[in-house]
Formats: C-alpha cells, structure tokens, sequence
C-alpha cells in the first residue's frame, strides 16, 4: 500500500491502529471480566506473557494453531489460578498478589520462552494470520472517481484484517451481550457489585469468582500470544512491554465496557504508533506535546481524568464493580 | 499477646543478627582464580539470544572460548540489566567483582559512569566498557567503525530501491545512530543521487513491536529497501511481510526474514576479546581507548545475498579495498553537505574524528530530523 | 468437606512459625522446579551461599535493602490508614526529579552537606507533591486511590524518560540522551562501606513507629485506619488526617528516591526506582505494617535479589527463573497469611451426630 | 440427606441443640426451634439474644457448630444459602441485600433458573402477578437506588417468594418502616400465611408479635426460653421471658434542682446523604440535671438527632444552641471541647465510638487526645484511666492492652460510656446505652446516669425499652419519622400512651404534654424565663443558671 493520499494515509494509520490495539483489545476484555466479579488483578502483565510464552513455544514445537491457543489459554490460566486460590480462597490482599503474580509470571514466561526465541512463527500459522477473510476484490470499481476512492478507504480500514481481528470484535461484542442479556452475566454483575447479596440469592461467590478470574486469564493469554504468534512473528523476554499495564488503565477508562473496550483500545492502540506519524512533521520536533515520550504519558493521563471525573459524578451514578478489590467472607461479621 | 508480638520480633532480629554474625566469620573476598584460569565477567543490557546486539557480542566472547580454550575461562554473565538502573547495574557488577572476575566487559553506553565508580574500588579488576569515552589506569573504552560497512550497505541500498525511497529504522538520536544514518545515505547518494533515506526513531534499541510500527510507517510511505540501527530482526520481518527488501545490523540475518534479506554491517568483537582476555592472563594488559573498523575486522560486511543485483555486488567489491585502506575518512569525505543545504565538509578534506564523535546533524538526503 | 471460619487472630511465635513454614515450603517448591528446569538445587544453594556469606556480599544486601526498607516504611504509613498507595514507584522517581531539579539550581560552590540537605528536601517535597492529587481525589470523591496512584507511576516515569531524552539532555554526554549526574559533593558519605543511608533507614524506622505509635498524628492515622466514621466521631477531620499521611506516605518514598540517587545511581533515570516501589508494597504487607518486621523483611528480599543475581551469574541459570522462585515465595507467604487468620474444619456429613454428643 | 419420611404432622422447621460462636462470643447455645406450616412464628428476644444467628443459619449463611437442622421432617445440612432457597427457606435480612444500580427484577431474578437466557419479559410477568397476588404494587423495572426503605423491603420479600419459598423469614422487617408500610406488611404476611406459607418473623416488638403471631420463641442470651401460643399469653409473659424474670424495674429517679438551660433546639431538619428527610422541625430544651428520654421506632431519626448535636451531621435548617451558643456548623471537635459528650452504640457495636483493633488504653484516649499539649500522645495518664474505667464499670477484659475487638458486646458498651463520663460532660447523650447488656449491667449503667444527673449534667437517653424510659427519664420526647409526636412528662405518662405516640398518634386529650409550640430562641442567649414557662415539668423548680450563662435576658 504505497498510496499517499491523505485519505489513505488515514484509511492505513487506522487500520495499523486497529492492529495494535488487539492485545489491548483481548487484555481489555479479559480484565473486564475478571474486574466484575470484583476482583482487581494486576497481574495482567504476567498472564499476558504466561500466555504468549506457553502459545508460541507449542506453536513452534507442534506446528499446530489449536494447540497453540489451548496452550496459551493454560498457561495463562495457570497464572490466574494461583491469583484465584489465593484471592478468592485464602482471601489474600488482591493488589499484593498481583503484584506477585507479575513477577511469577514474567519470569515463567521468559524461562519457558528461552528456548523460542530465534523461532519464528510456523509458516502456515503464519499464512493463516496473513489471510484477510473478508477482504473484497475491489477492481472493478477501483477506477471510479469518488465511489472508488471510497470503497478502498472502508476496505482499508474495516475489511483487510486478520481472522485474530474479527474473533477479537466478534469475542467484545458476545461479552456484551453475555454479561448485560444472560442469567450469566447477571449473575457475574451481582457477584461484582454485592457478594452478600448474591450469596443471598443463591448465586455461588466462589465459584463464579473462579470462573471470572480464569476466563479473564484465558483471554489475557489470548492477548499476549497474539503478540509473539501474529504481530512479531517471534519471542523476545518481555514481549509485552508494560501492555497489561494499560489494559488495567484500559478497564478503567472504558468503565468496564466490552464495546467500549473497542473504542478505547483502538485509541490506545493509536497513541502507541501516533509518533511514527508525527515525525513526519518535523516542524512539531520541538513541542513537548507531541513528544514520543509526552504521548507514552497520554493513556494514563486520560485513565486518571476519566477515573476522576466518574467518581465526581453524582450520587447514583455507577462507579464500577461495587465490590471491587474487596474480599468476601460469608461468616465474616 | 503484646508482649508475644515483641518477642517474636526479637526472636527474628536475633536469627538476622545470627545470619549476619556467621557472614562475618568467614570474611573476607574468596581467593583469585589460579593463573592459568581467569575469570571473566559480562554485563548485557538485554538477552543474549536478542539475535542483535548482545548477540553480536556473545558471538564474540564464544570465539574469544574457542580461541583461548573453554577450560581456560569462567564466566560470570550477567543478561538483561537495563542501563539506565544505575542500582542494578552496580549490584550486578559487585557479584562479578566479588566472585573474583579478573576482567569485566561491560556492553552498554549507560554503564559507563557505574563502571567508572566501581573500577576505582577495585583497582586490581580490568573492566573494559564499550561505546563510550571514559578511561582509568583498569579501565578501557572500545568501540567500532560500523560506519564502514554502513557505508556499503547503503551502496546496496542504493542500487537496490526502485521507488529511491529508503526507510531507515533507527534507535535513538545520538551521534552513533546518526553517524550509521549519515554513512549509509552517503553510500546510497554515490550510486544513486536521487534517492532519499526516510528515518524513524524509535527510541529504543529493542522492541519488536515498536521498530515494527516503524517500519511499517516508513513502508507505507513507499520505501522499497529498509535498514535499520535497531538490535531485532523485526525491520526486516516487516519489510518481508511488505514484499520489498531490508537491510540488517549487528549479526547476519538471514534466518529472520530470508525473502527479504540483503546483507547487514556486522559486529566481530571476537578478536578484541580474545586479545584482552589473553592480556589479562599474561599479565600484558593495559589501557587504551580502541576504535577498530573494517581492516582490524572489528566490523564487516555480512555476505551479499543472491538478492542483491549484480551491479551493486560489483560496486561493494569496488569501493571495499578503498575503506580498508582509508578506514573513516573514505566515508566521510568532502564536499558533504547537511540536509538543509549547507556545506558541513569541503571537498578535499574528511570529517574530523572529533566532528564525527558529536555528529548531530544529517547528510543531504536523509528525510527527518535528529531528535 | 471442608470449612472455613474466622479465628481468633495467632499471634506471636506461632504465626512466625507458619510463615517460616510456608518460606521453606517455597524453598522447597522452588528447588523441585529448578530441578525441572535441569539445574541441580544444591549446586545453586552453594552459589547463592557463597554469593552471601562475605562481608562484601553482606554490604550488597544491605545497599539494595536500603531503598527497599525506605519505600516499605513509606507506604505502609498510607496502608496503616488502608489508603492503598501503589504509587511509590512514582513517587521515588519524582523525589529524585525534586532532587536533581534542586541540585541543578544551586551554585556549583554548595558545601556538601547543605546541598545534600536541600537536595533530601526536595526529595521529601517531590514525593508528597506526586502523592497529593490521589489524596485529594480520594478525600473529595472517592476516586479509587489503587487505580490512581498506579497510573501515576506511569505518568512519573514517562516523564522522566522525557526529561532524559529531551528536556534535560546532558550537553556534555557527547549526545547521548542523559542527564547531567549531580555533583561529587552531593554523594551520601559512606559508613562501613556502605552509603549513610543505612542509618538514615534505622532512624526513620524508629520514628516511623514513634510517629504511628506516641504521637497524635499518628494515633490519628491509626484510627482513621481503623474507622473512618469513629475518627469523625473523635473529632478529628478524616480528609486532612488522609492528607496528612498520604503526604508523609509520599515524602518518604520520595526521599527514598533521594537516598537512591545520592547514594547509589547519582543520575536520575527513569529506571531509577527499578521496581522497588512495587517490591516495597509486597515488604510492607507481608511485614504486617510493622517498621521493625519491614528492616528484617526487606533484609530477607535484598538477600533473595542478590542470591538470585548470584545463581544467574555463576550457576547459570537464567534471572528469569530467579524471578519465578521470588513470585513462588511471595505466593507462599501470601497464602500463609490465610492460616494465620483462618481456620479450616474437616468435618463429615454426620457432624451433627457426632457433636451433638458433646455440645 | 436422610432422617424421616416427611409428612403432613412434620413441622416445617425444626432446630435443635444448634450451637454457633463467633470468636469468644457464643452467639447460639443449644438452641431449639420449631415452626409449624401456615403459622406466622414469631422469634422474640432483645437485641443480641440470638435471633438473627439463628435465622442466618437457617438460611445457609452461617453453619453451625454444631446441632441438627430438618425442613419438613427431612435432616438437612446447609452449606450455603443456595441450599436453603432449594428446600424453600427465603430469608429478608434486615440489612437489605440489594445491588443498589440494578433494577427490582435484575435483583429478582438473580440467583434463579438455569440456562443462558434470562427472559425479561417472562420475569417481568411474574413479578408482576406476584406483586398483584400480594397487593405489592411494586415496579419491576425501577433502579434499587430509587426505592423507598419500603419498597426495598417489597423487592426482598419478592425475591424470597420469586423462588418459591414457602417458609419466609424476615429479621426485624418493621424496625425501618412506616405505619402505613407496617400496615401493609403485616396484610401481605396474613395472605401468606393463608396461602399455606410459614412465616418467621423476629422482632423485639411485643405489640407486632401479638397482633400478627401464631406462636411465639422467645430466646435470651443465645438460649431458647420457651416457645408459646400467642392466644394463651400476655404481653407480661413475654418481657419475663425476654429478659428472664418479671419485671419490676425500680429504677432510682433522683429528683434535681436544676441549674438551667443546657441545650435549646429549635425547628431542626436533617436529610441524609440521599436527600430524604430524618429530622422534621425538632425543637425541644434540655435542662441541666434531667435525664430526657427519646423514644421511637428504629429509624425515627434518634441517630441523625445524635449525630446532629455532635456535630457530625449537617442540618438543613434550625437551631442548636448549647448554654445559648449555636453550635450547628462547629466541627465534631469544637463541641466536645465544649463539653458535648455522645455514646451512641450502633447495631454492631464497633460501628462508631471505639476503634476495634485498638486495645482499650488508646480508646480511651480516643476523644480527649488532642486537647493534652504537646505533639505526643500522654500514655500514661490513658492507661490511668482505662485501668480506673474498668475497676469502677467492672469490665471483664484480660487487662487494658486487649483489643476491644475482643471483648464481649457489654464490655464493649461500658468502655465506650466509661470513657464518655470520664470526659465530665455538662451534655450526655447517650443512644442504645444498656443494648444487649443484663440486667445487672443495665442497672450499673443508670446508676452512672443518675450520678450523672445529679452532678448536674443534661442526659439525653435514648432508649429502646419503653418501661426503662418511664422509670428512668424526667421526660420522654417521642419521635416519629423524624419529627417530634410529643414531649411528656415520665412520671405521669403510661407505656400505651408513648406506644401510641411512637406510631405518629398525637394525642390531645386528657391533659397529655403535646408538643408544645416551642418559641424561637433569641439570638444568642437562652430563654430560661420562657422554658420554665413552656416546661412540661411542673414539679420541677429551676433557678436560673448557676455559671451565669443559663439567665440571660429574655
């Protein structure tokens, strides 16, 4: 894609945007489920990297994409289990096990990882991520002024996409619906809100508070495989780079919004490549706001106005998952 | 209970002080190695199967091994200490002081003032830094002219790009960086003076991620030849995945991206290693500050692959005996111009030494902006 | 079957039993799994022993213990009213920016002290400053303090990234992106090889617990802690007791971050606080809040960081899996807390029968 | 689960020998229990006797150490609510459990059917025949956060039939509702009661017991006393069963000469943080050396009249003036400073007044600390005093350095008021002072009270025990719903009467003390001429204000 039209230079940026974002995307949806059942885990970094390194290094040995995903899926969820024995069960400090649990899993990841980091992502899996499913062939009409024009830019910034991009659209807005139209997502919101209350209801607190964590592990897995297996083509220690860390603002700033999450992931997303943009424009070189490092600041910058400004709204307003970070004991008086 | 708390307290302090007493009993550094045995310490700033820069110097101590003998050396190497935590980069130097390494490389620019401060405590350790400028009676500074192979991999570049637009992924804006740009667009603009060099900064000297995105910006400009001053093969990759050729740095490449691959200005540490370790168990070793180019073969030229055209193989072969001749010099000779049209060299002369260590500027051809 | 119930909570030498327990139980886990990785336990023993045992090694632990016992005792004064501070890890780097900041205005002729002086108020200043606005959210909305504090972390270190790269770039670092060290006259003077901090660490120990336990701010913070509606009901004004400590809480990690600079990096760079912002909170959380227990603790971390730098460096095993063991440990510990304040009856379905012999 | 085939003679609930402690505190002790199908079963006892223990582990939440459990003949072993509500045990807890941001029927339905779908529209179906069957009139799609206390109440009893149950408990359902809600309550509780469901209703209130009840368990202290047919029993009967003897409260009634005016409030309107009214143009004057007796319903805005004083509550409009100064707007710490000493003891005992993890020492110290100079905390002048608090009240600790946590509801009460006589108020109010305490304690406490009196302090007692208030007070002022039904004299006032007052009654004949219409205050000095005018006391001689503060002009 070598056009340089300005509409096309947007229709291309977007859809990079759109590539970036999907590991905060799956992160996002993943944390989200976890966050309300009431459970704030940090350690999304870790599970993000459990997952990548536990996908990609059965990607290289087994050749085969289901495996891979199973494993990531494992591996994550391995992460998420000790966080949910350990929470949920033995009532530990959520905000200190996940701290732990970043640790455990950095360093799972990148002793697992040791031995793939040369390989590259089996070729077939490769030419799998490379196929754009819902890619139209445009050359009938590509010659016609405006019409033209117009399809190419949709097709760009909607249809040349990865099957990764679509499960990962596809996967917020089944959440949505799962977590605002089901017995099941009723059941999770209440767990998040009122465990007393839930408990009273005859909802199982522990059960579903295990199945939140461990669901929002697999997805992290998801999202940190996707890195290695489709994006990079290739492990290196630390492949996430800080990512979870901004899916935990992500959560926050798209209020624990699976729809949302596409939008706010999609900004993220889009700070993360803006500065290649801007440099194109070395008359911005000097303005401390257009600064690579200013515009690293930007997605915690905006997660505190919007953290700030739900919690200065009125009364009655919803602030998040009632119960969030707190533990629930039946008997505990 | 209150008074319980207190002696459980105490009883822990009392283990501690245990603990330390016990440490203090058996004081005292361990012996030096045998002579015929040294030791030898090495400070990376990332993994070393990065496949880039720590890479590069892991492929130069594992000769400096095989050269000197694998039971002559222990090491002690220490991945991954990021530079700019001066804490963790002392920590990790002291356990290779205490465990008694002779001599201790350390890999990175940001190293250099740690280095400096724990070479004066510990006089009898030789520590050698790479790729900055400090000096001390146990402290050596060395780096290498990689502007030399740049400067023919831009000739490749040049000969290669159809669209004359040449990406260039690059790390972060100081005067190495710059340096690598500048040589390489004057290698491009001797045999092709229409083409441009467009750079991207990343930032950082590894993340697959962001060097990608880099890439990608520049591809989607229209660059049809990439290359990079960046430690992944993740350039590369995105320009296989574009269908267009790239440029490598540090080690071969081929193996990441082989659709893509044309060549890459290489690092050989391997001779200077062997020499200074050796140095060390002679008892020869002294300091000095070292720059080694393509004749010391501290830097080269990886092998031209079968996608290079032939007319750029024949140029590279032209101008190679030039450089191993007249090293720096044949790469920065006048008349250069900067990118905004003024005349930073004249003709007849060559960049200075000094000029070339504070290059914060760009040759006429390159698109973009130092910083 | 099992069941959970609330006890009464163990205390003294017993509970220090069940969390040497669960220590050596995460020794033991983690030997098995090094044993899976193909690395022999005892080999590594030996390295990590023989990377401990010199009064080197000793001066080692007690360098890298420094800054973590500082930033422990920092947020633990922010936990003890259950504001839950993540934020020391900005707020080390912020102290040290306040530091530098100052450093970089006085005339080059400042005594040594008296520019260390300064440059420790700065610190304290810095870090308060980066504390307050999640304690004035908190106090005026509720804004959860955990999110907050976190995402300043971030916006701390980006900022000194920033200051590295551009604003503050050292002229003199021949291009590179670095900022200009502080003076020789502002290191932290050494005493018995290590760095003055050491005492400084004693010291404020000690006065952290004067503070939280003889002085009225302290019962104040304490109290606030305990209850927010009885502090209001004592008198006191809850926002400004939360203030109050989230300031202290902040000045103190953000003369952690002084101490760090001036005793150690003697650059600032946003890799400066590494991490100990976020090991301070496991310290102080496992150490029950408790200053003396936050010393022995952070020892015991320190000791864990250097053995697993020595297991790297001369067993070869990789500092990954150095990591892992740590999070196998903290895991461990954190599950130990639960048998500390739990118990766990087995009974059978048939407990009725059973009980009912003896009520 | 085995045990006997049910049949139609099984009751519907039987409980025996259930034991459950929580800590040190023995919450159950062999307690047996058993409700018949189709009765209203009441479960009477004072507060902190063991009822809502009991009925928490009839619905699963708590299990009990031990003790045997059968519904409908069946030995069950709960292990959480979920298997109560199977067996079709709904429990209304008094603390309601509802998720504030959703609506009625997500509350609802929460909890039940299986499957992925959740059919709105069914559900909102059912509840609406339900709410018809029961005459609830309740909105299935209104936010929790919108409800009314009342309607709050309507969505947990729904929730319980919803699923089913045909045995209900409700935990002290009346204690926050309005006449006209109790009212409509007590016809819903009748029609299930037809409907052939057991209903289980705890209460502490005789005269709700009588009206609606079948049959009746009394427990006290955590042990059953008997269970009785409400038709074979008297009102009498059941106090001697609550509080375990008949009583004969002989409290002492000092009579003081009081030295003036204490407290003047004047057309005081609280709203809560949510913006519903607790306190509607309250006005009343409080003497120094009188005990004045509040008594209401829970939830009257006895806490909000406190909390007001205290300054810990900010007022819509009115006047609060203490020795003619308005203290309405001084911070909590001015008005201790002045004198204004309040014990209130919330249903959890620890809720407000005592911090729990602190031993008893620092608690003591807890409201006077900041008046000692210097930065430090005097140590040693608090030890002093909490070893004399728990000497002189008798409070049964280990020693002063145990955390209060630790100590049993009683003890706990006494650190509290201890501490709040030590202050030497001149204004004590105390709220729910002797709750759950025995009767020797209890009697310890208006000891303390009167001493209190006869010093010359001004003692608002709030109280729950209408016989306490009559023995105990000078006068009683009676709230209803926030605003004051009237202020009578306690020495020729009966029970009925107050009781009828509590329930918004105001009664005009037969000399009763009504609210008088209290005048305005003058701007900054008291009115003793117009209060001893206005004063319902008339056996009482006031001379004007000894400390020259109480006489001001008029």
């Amino acid at each position: 894609m070598t056009d340089t039209t300005p509409l096309m230079v947007l229709a291309v940026f977007l859809a990079s945007a759109v590539r970036y974002s999907m590991p905060l995307l799956v992160g996002t949806l993943g944390e989200t489920v976890t966050e309300r059942s009431g459970h704030l885990n940090l350690g999304v970094e870790g599970m993000m990297l459990m997952g990548g390194a536990a996908g990609f290094v059965t990607a290289i040995r087994t050749d085969s994409l289901v495996l891979s995903l199973l494993a990531a899926m494992g591996g994550a969820i391995a992460g998420a289990l000790f966080y949910a024995v350990l929470t949920v069960t033995f009532r530990a400090n959520q905000v200190v096990t996940g701290l732990a649990l970043t640790l455990f899993g950095a360093g799972v990841a990148n002793t697992v990882g040791k031995g793939a980091v040369h390989a590259s992502t089996p070729p077939h899996i490769q030419a799998f991520f490379a196929w754009q499913p819902l890619r139209p062939d445009l050359s009938a009409i590509e010659s016609v002024p405006v019409l033209g024009p117009a399809a190419v830019f949709l097709r760009t910034v909607l249809l040349e996409y990865n099957i990764y991009v679509y499960m990962a659209v596809l996967l917020a807005v089944v959440l949505s619906l799962l977590l605002h139209r089901t017995r099941l997502g009723l059941h999770l919101r209440v767990v998040g809100e009122n465990p007393a209350s839930a408990d009273a209801s005859g909802i199982r607190v522990a059960a579903t508070r295990y199945g939140a964590i461990l669901v929002g592990g697999a997805l992290c897995g998801l999202a940190g495989l996707y890195l290695p297996l489709v994006h990079n083509g290739t492990w290196v220690e630390n492949i996430t780079g800080g990512r979870g860390w901004i899916v935990v603002a992500l959560v926050i700033f798209v209020r624990w919004s699976p729809l949302r999450a596409m939008l706010g992931a999609l900004l993220f997303g889009a700070l993360e490549i803006i500065g290649f943009k801007l440099q194109g424009f070395p008359q911005l070189a000097g303005n401390p706001l257009f600064s690579q490092y200013i515009i690293g600041m930007y997605p915690y910058i905006i997660t505190v106005i919007v953290l700030v400004a739900n919690s200065a709204r009125k009364k009655g307003g919803w602030r998040g998952p009632g119960a969030l970070g707190l533990p629930y004991f039946r008997e505990e008086r | 209970m209150h008074i319980r708390k207190i002696l459980s307290t105490l009883l822990l302090m009392t283990l501690l002080a245990g603990v330390m007493l016990a440490a203090g009993c058996q004081s005292g550094t361990p012996t030096n190695a045998p002579a015929e045995k040294v030791k030898v310490g090495v400070l990376y700033i990332s993994p070393i199967d990065d496949g880039g820069w720590s890479t590069a110097h892991n492929r130069g101590f594992v000769m400096a091994e095989n050269e000197i003998g694998k039971d002559k050396i222990e090491w002690v190497t220490k991945e991954n200490i990021p530079d700019t935590d001066a804490a963790a980069t002392e920590t990790a130097l002291r356990i290779m002081a205490d465990a008694g390494c002779q001599i201790i490389f350390a890999t990175s620019y940001n190293y250099m003032d740690t280095v400096e401060k724990l070479a004066k405590e510990y006089p009898e350790i030789k520590f050698e830094h790479c790729s900055g400028y400090k000096t001390a009676d146990n402290m050596d500074n060395y780096f290498g002219q990689i502007e030399q192979p740049r400067f023919l991999s831009g000739i490749v570049a040049g000969l290669t790009t159809k669209s004359n637009k040449i990406g260039y992924v690059a790390a972060i804006p100081i005067p190495e960086v710059v340096r690598g740009i500048n040589a390489f667009t004057l290698g491009v603009r001797s045999v092709n003076p229409d083409a441009e060099v467009h750079v991207r900064w990343t930032n950082t000297w590894f993340d697959l991620s962001l060097e990608s995105a880099a890439a990608n910006e520049l591809l989607n400009l229209g660059c049809d030849v990439t290359s990079q001053h960046q430690d992944s093969a993740a350039t590369l990759k995105a320009a296989e995945a574009k269908g267009v050729f790239g440029i490598g740095y540090d080690n071969p490449m081929g193996d990441a991206a082989p659709k893509a691959y044309l060549t890459a200005p290489i690092w050989n540490w391997g001779a200077y290693y062997t020499k200074k370790i050796k140095a060390v168990m002679d008892g020869t070793w002294s300091v000095e500050q070292y720059w080694g180019g393509m004749k010391e073969g501290m830097v080269g030229l990886d092998t031209l692959t079968d996608l290079v055209p032939q007319a750029a193989k024949e140029k590279v072969a032209e101008i190679e005996p030039m450089i191993l001749e007249q090293g720096n010099d044949y790469v920065f000779k006048g008349p250069i111009k900067d990118n905004q049209g003024n005349e930073k060299v004249a003709a007849g002369t060559s960049l200075s030494k000094a000029d070339q260590m504070g290059m914060d500027w760009f040759v006429e051809g390159v698109v973009g902006s130092v910083g | 079957m099992l069941r959970i119930a609330r006890k009464e909570d163990m205390t003294g030498l017993r509970a220090v039993g069940v969390r040497i327990a669960a220590v050596l139980l995460a020794l033991l886990a983690s030997g098995l799994l090094i044993l899976a990785m193909g690395y022999d336990p005892r080999e590594v023993v030996r390295v990590m022993w023989s990377g401990m045992r010199t009064l080197k090694a000793l001066a080692s632990m007690i360098r890298i213990a420094i800054p973590l016992a500082m930033a422990a005792l920092a947020v633990s004064i922010a936990f003890t009213m259950k504001f839950w501070n993540i934020g020391a890890e900005g707020q080390i780097l912020m102290g040290a920016f306040a530091a530098t900041a100052i450093s970089s205005v006085l005339p080059e002729g400042t005594p040594g002290a008296l520019r260390i002086l300064l440059m420790a108020l700065a610190g304290l200043a810095g870090g308060a400053l980066w504390a307050l606005p999640p304690a004035l959210f908190r106090a005026a909305f509720r804004t959860n303090e955990t999110l907050l504090t976190l995402m300043f972390n971030y916006i701390a270190i980006r900022w000194v990234e920033y200051l590295r790269c551009q604003l503050w770039k050292d002229p003199a670092a021949m291009g590179f992106p670095q900022i200009a060290p502080i003076p020789e006259s502002a290191h932290l003077p050494q005493l018995l090889g290590v760095h003055i901090g050491w005492i400084l660490v004693l010291v404020l120990a000690f006065l952290q617990w004067v503070f939280l336990r003889r002085t009225k701010k302290g019962f104040e913070v304490r109290v606030v802690g305990e209850s927010e509606k009885t502090a209001r009901y004592a008198g006191m004004t809850v926002g400004r007791v939360l203030l109050f400590g989230v300031l202290l809480s902040g000045a103190l990690a953000g003369l952690t971050g002084m101490v760090k600079l001036n005793g150690t990096a003697f650059v600032l760079a946003e890799r400066l606080a590494g991490g100990d912002g976020f090991t301070a909170i496991i310290i102080a959380w496992l150490s029950n809040l408790s200053a003396p227990v936050i010393l022995v603790v952070a020892f015991l971390f320190a000791a864990m960081k250097q053995g697993a730098g020595w297991m790297e460096g001369l067993a070869g095993i990789p500092s990954a899996l150095a990591d892992t063991v740590q999070g196998l440990i903290l895991f461990f510990a954190l599950g130990s807390e639960f048998f500390i304040r739990y118990r766990i009856i087995l009974e059978s379905r048939h407990r009725t029968e059973r009980k009912e012999a003896h009520p | 689960m085995g045990g006997p085939v049910p049949s139609a003679e099984c009751p519907a609930i039987e409980m025996a020998g259930i034991c459950k402690s929580f800590g040190h505190v023995r919450a159950n002790h062999n307690v047996g229990f058993s409700v018949r199908s189709g009765e209203i079963h009441a479960l009477l006892g004072e507060n902190g006797s063991g009822k809502s223990t009991l009925m928490n582990i009839l619905s699963g939440i708590y299990l009990p150490d031990a003790g045997s459990v059968a519904v409908r003949g069946r030995h069950v072993a709960f292990r959480s609510p979920r298997d109560a509500i199977a067996i079709g045990i709904g429990m209304v807890h008094q603390h309601f459990k509802l998720v504030e941001s959703m609506t009625a029927m997500e509350n609802i339905v929460a909890g039940t059917g299986r499957g992925l779908r959740l059919d709105r529209q069914q559900a909102r179906e059912r509840i609406r025949a339900f709410s018809r069957r029961f005459e609830m009139g309740l909105d299935p799609d209104k936010r929790v956060h919108d409800m009314s206390v009342g309607e709050k109440q309507t969505v947990e009893i729904l929730k319980v039939l919803y699923r089913g149950a045909d045995i209900l408990v409700l935990d002290e359902p009346t204690a926050v509702l309005t006449p006209q809600e109790i009212g409509r309550l007590f016809g819903i509780l009748r029609l299930m009661r037809q409907e052939g469901h057991s209903v289980i209703f705890i209460s502490h209130k005789l005269n709700e017991v009588m009206s609606l009840c079948d049959r009746v368990t009394v427990l006290r202290r955590g042990e059953t006393v008997g269970t009785v047919a409400v038709a074979d029993c008297t009102t009498s009967r059941l106090v001697e069963m609550m509080v375990g003897r008949v009583v004969d409260l002989s409290i002492d009634r000092p009579r003081v000469q009081s030295s003036g005016l204490c407290l003047s409030v004047r057309n005081l309107s609280v709203r809560d943080e949510e913006g519903i009214r607790k306190l509607d143009d309250v006005s009343f004057d409080l003497h120094h050396g009188e005990i004045l007796g509040v008594a209401g319903l829970a939830g009257s805005g006895q806490k909000e009249l406190c909390e007001t004083i205290a300054g810990l509550q900010a007022a819509e409009g009115g006047r609060i003036a203490f020795h003619g100064n308005d203290i309405l707007g001084r911070s909590p710490r001015d008005i201790i400073r002045l004198g204004i000493s309040m014990s209130f003891i919330p249903e959890d005992r620890l809720g407000m007044g005592l911090v729990a993890g602190m031993d008893i020492a620092d608690n003591v110290m807890l409201k006077d600390y900041a008046f000692r100079p210097g930065l430090f905390l005097d140590r040693t002048a608090a030890r002093k005093k909490a070893r004399e608090i728990v000497s002189r009240l008798s409070i049964d600790t280990p020693g002063i350095f145990h955390p209060v946590r630790k100590l049993s509801g009683g003890n706990i009460q006494k650190v509290i008021l201890g501490r709040e006589i030590d202050l030497n108020p001149k204004l004590l109010i105390t709220a729910y002072a002797v709750r759950g305490l025995d009767i020797h304690s209890s009697y310890t406490i208006y000891r303390l009270l009167n001493d209190q009196k006869v010093k010359g302090v001004a003692v608002l007692y709030i109280g729950e025990d209408l016989d306490v208030l009559l023995e105990l007070c000078d006068r009683i002022l009676v709230l209803f719903n926030g605003r004051v039904t009237g202020i009578v004299d306690a020495r020729s006032s009966t029970k009925e009467r107050i009781g009828l007052m509590m329930t918004g009654e105001t009664p005009r004949a037969e000399g009763w003390q009504v609210p008088l219409p209290v005048p305005p205050l003058p701007a900054s000095n008291a009115c003793p001429v117009a209060d001893r005018l206005l004063s319902p006391d008339s056996d009482r001689t006031m001379p004007a204000g000894p400390d020259g503060k109480g006489g001001g002009p008029c």
